[in-house]
């Protein structure tokens, strides 16, 4: 049911952990549901320099959170907010569609991350 | 390395016994059980002698016994045909809150077309509380389905104590022994039932294939319009190989019962006492009234279908939950019924061996099992060790 | 000297590419279609091949294939599942006189359940009265079913005008191609019917495996309550070696239809000229408009199951009527349709061959056939030479 | 379906034919039934010493007429008035439910030409 690209990433996913100093974290899902997902930011020159993920989730939110933490690394802040869920699902080569929840998860994960970041800037600039 | 097949609940290898018997009714003696030539005669003594052997394995009659295509088949029929069959007496029936979804949906079904389901809870080790079916008995209560073994958590069902209040409310009791057969001994009237499904390829036979075993006397309305086989209770053509591989299936079963639930029996407490080595891993299901073959386990901080994916790619097959659920992303109800929370449910996955895995396979999977289940929880957000 | 098997449309021998096909799913690649794991995934891609290989013969999408357990449930899901999912646009039915039980007893169900059903009459012929279907039509028909090749006398119905009469009407038409596929085209655009049975057993394939085909936009209502397979319209564990054989016969009966035709019609002919040169037979049904492996003969003076007993005596199976009607005393509904007498009726006999009889065999009939029938005259009453 | 025994008769049975100067006949049956029988009987001293039969029928249907001549031939009229229908399907080793009935047509057949034989007496006598 998932393609060989979904399961090359479940397998070896790149980018996991956690980073203890992130300049921004996202955290969506709930347990409860059988998905949970964090996405830790380092943030320089409004370029995301660094991103690792802890997942709690079936193959496809696992394989997503992979794709979507190398397809974030290296672009700015307002490019990585464009990255769409379709975007993610055919990165993938295509998600079974009662698994296209999961792409949301992990574009969501990362619009948190982002959101966070950025709010950490604002309260930074208000507190300075 | 084969493939280690852990995955004997939702279907298991036709066993060489079976495939033999079936084998000749292919193409050498391939007529039709109803022709009246010689081709048609020699299926039809196939038929019958099937028949005799599934009666036999059920301590049934073979009047008691009708093909149908499957355990799906076998309890829509029963639950719908003794339903409607009573329905000037009544409309209301009894389930549990932990049944395939072959009886669900199908007292879902019945719910709409304006019937009565009451689904009686289970207890934390997934039984049903006989004394709260008891109370939910009404005049107008016509039948009680609850099935023998549960395929998920592998609990077995106190049948006997539920057919008695059946009988003395008179009401007709249904049990699916889809799970049951093959794994502990399933006499009908031991368990005091009137009806009780059985599905061919959960017992080393073929798909497709499966018999409902009616009580003498009990009314049942056919849901089937054609031919008129099965004394008009299944209509078409009858599948001859698979009636037959069924049938062989079932006097392989009967025949075999101690020695291959004993060893199934070892082979899952191997399993299970070494999987509860790895920490925050519970048992799933009544430690001591369940199916041989079944060991399920819930594993803390991981989902299941993550776990089940990597067992795969180190070759091993397993499921979370039912198989018919597999592609579901809500927790299974009969994890939920038993009060696990929705966390534990998601992480719990089904193995269930048969006598053909080995102490060598099990072997290979406690020594993976830890592994991956390290690894996958390297990478949940919901562990901390 | 092996049987010479002459009852086709009651039944096949599984071919050897079937059996090929077929042969690995049951103990080799036997999982779950619907689990995750790789066993399970190698079933689930050889169902999804099948299902491309039934599409690709009958000129259908893959989306529009339901595999069921046979004939007899194709015929009941498309006829039932239509009749109530249109059930608020009216409540009538048309079909024919001459349709098989597996249509006709379901058409009296749906009666019972307050359907209303039209039974269009045929010709001397066994040809559905088309302009009669035609005056039959009315506001609140919903759904059409007219079967493509009649299982007892082999007339091939003119399923192109009676689907264009449905379309200007806006009436869904179904058609029981059970006897037509790998005897004559089957493409469902060039008929223009929305849902088509098959069978199996009837083209070479396993028993207890059919398919319907449903044309996408056309709606139906599940019959069968379980675990959702095949889009929730016929739950239960997938028949995968089943479907693979179904599959595999699907596309050998396509691939081969020009060479299996011309060896059955030629057959066919060549027993019926033979045949009708003993005294007071006739041929049913149309001489041209019939299937290339049937030949439905009358026998004056005899009756038909003296005959095939005879016949069977000396090696030879074939039927009376259909099959599964074989065990009723009452003459074929089919026959006196057409206009037959009850006595013509009673001494009626069906030749079904496939492209597994030779000339030999033929041969070989024909030369046993008029002693037969000489020393069953004899016997009779009725004959006065 | 049918036992060896109503094979071995419907093979090979025992008095086929017509008795042309035959004391009694009787017919019973209709063809439109996709059944008919007829029964010749030759009586002397109250014996049957000759019994023939023509059927148009089933394989039980031929069976039975085959088998009711041979029991028959040989009795008293009176005794062979006794031959009962579960006789006739005991001797064959039993019939299929189904086609019971074509037991009783045997049996109505041997009554009928017996009958047939008792009339014609009858007459005579009164005639005489
Ligand atoms: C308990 C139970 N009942 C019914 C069924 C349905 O049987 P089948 O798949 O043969 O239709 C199954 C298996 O899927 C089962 O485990
Ligand atoms: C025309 C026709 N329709 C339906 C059926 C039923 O098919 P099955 O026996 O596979 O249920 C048959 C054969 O029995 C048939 O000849
Ligand atoms: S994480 Fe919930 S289904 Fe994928
Ligand atoms: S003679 Fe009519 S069924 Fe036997």
């Amino acid at each position: 049911m998932y393609t060989p690209k979904v399961m090359e990433h479940f397998s070896n996913p790149r980018n996991v952990g956690e980073i203890p100093d992130a300049d921004g974290i996202g955290e969506v899902g709930n347990p409860k549901c059988g998905d949970m997902m964090t996405i830790y930011i380092k943030v320089e020159n409004d370029r995301i320099k660094d991103i690792k993920f802890k997942t709690f989730g079936c193959g496809a939110a696992i394989a997503t959170s992979s794709v979507i933490t190398m397809m974030a690394k290296g672009k700015t802040l307002d490019e990585a907010l464009d990255i769409t869920r379709d975007q993610v699902a055919e990165e993938l080569g295509g998600l079974p569609p009662v698994k296209m929840h999961c792409s949301n998860l992990a574009a969501d994960a990362l619009k948190a991350a982002i959101g966070d970041y950025r709010k950490r800037q604002t309260t930074d600039i208000v507190s300075r | 390395m084969d493939r280690i097949y852990l995955d004997n609940s939702a279907t298991t290898r036709v066993s060489e016994e079976v495939m033999e018997a079936m084998m000749p009714y292919f193409h050498k003696k391939f007529g039709n059980a109803s022709s009246l030539h010689t081709s048609g005669r020699e299926a039809r003594e196939a038929v019958e002698k099937a028949r005799q052997q599934v009666a036999g394995a059920l301590g049934a009659d073979t009047k008691e016994i009708v093909f149908t295509s499957g355990g799906t088949e076998s309890d829509n029929l029963a639950i719908i045909g003794v339903a409607r069959a009573y329905c000037t007496k009544g409309n209301h029936i009894i389930t549990s809150s932990i049944e395939h979804s072959a009886v669900y949906e199908t007292c879902h079904h019945l719910e709409k077309q304006g019937f009565k389901v009451t689904y009686v809870p289970v207890d934390s080790d997934g039984i049903i509380k006989a004394e709260e079916l008891k109370a939910a008995i009404r005049p107008e209560t016509t039948l009680i389905t609850v099935m023998h073994i549960n395929n998920e958590i592998g609990t077995i069902q106190p049948l006997e104590d539920i057919s008695e209040i059946a009988k003395e409310n008179e009401i007709i009791v249904h049990t699916d022994a889809v799970q049951s057969l093959g794994k502990v001994n399933v006499d009908v009237d031991e368990l005091g039932i009137d009806l009780l499904s059985i599905s061919g390829h959960k017992l080393h036979g073929p798909k497709g294939i499966g018999a409902l075993f009616i009580r003498k006397g009990t009314k049942i309305k056919s849901q089937s319009f054609g031919g008129g086989q099965e004394r008009g209770l299944r209509c078409g053509t009858e599948n001859v190989p698979g009636i037959v591989g069924l049938g062989q299936a079932c006097e392989s079963a009967a025949r075999n019962l101690d020695g291959n639930s004993a060893k199934m029996r070892r082979l899952r407490d191997r399993l299970i006492s070494g999987a509860l080595k790895i920490d925050k891993v519970r048992l799933n299901g009544h430690p001591a009234k369940r199916s041989p073959n079944n060991a399920n386990l819930s594993f803390s901080f991981v989902e299941g279908e993550s776990l089940l994916l990597m067992l795969d790619m180190n070759g091993i097959d397993v499921s979370t939950g039912s198989a018919c659920s597999s592609k579901e992303l809500e927790p299974s109800h009969v994890l939920i019924a038993m009060g696990l929370s929705p966390e534990e449910a998601h992480g719990s996955i089904r193995f269930t061996n048969s006598h053909y895995n080995t102490d060598r396979e099990i072997d290979y999977v406690l020594e993976k099992l830890p592994e991956i289940v390290a690894k996958l929880r390297e990478m949940s957000p919901l562990y901390r060790p």
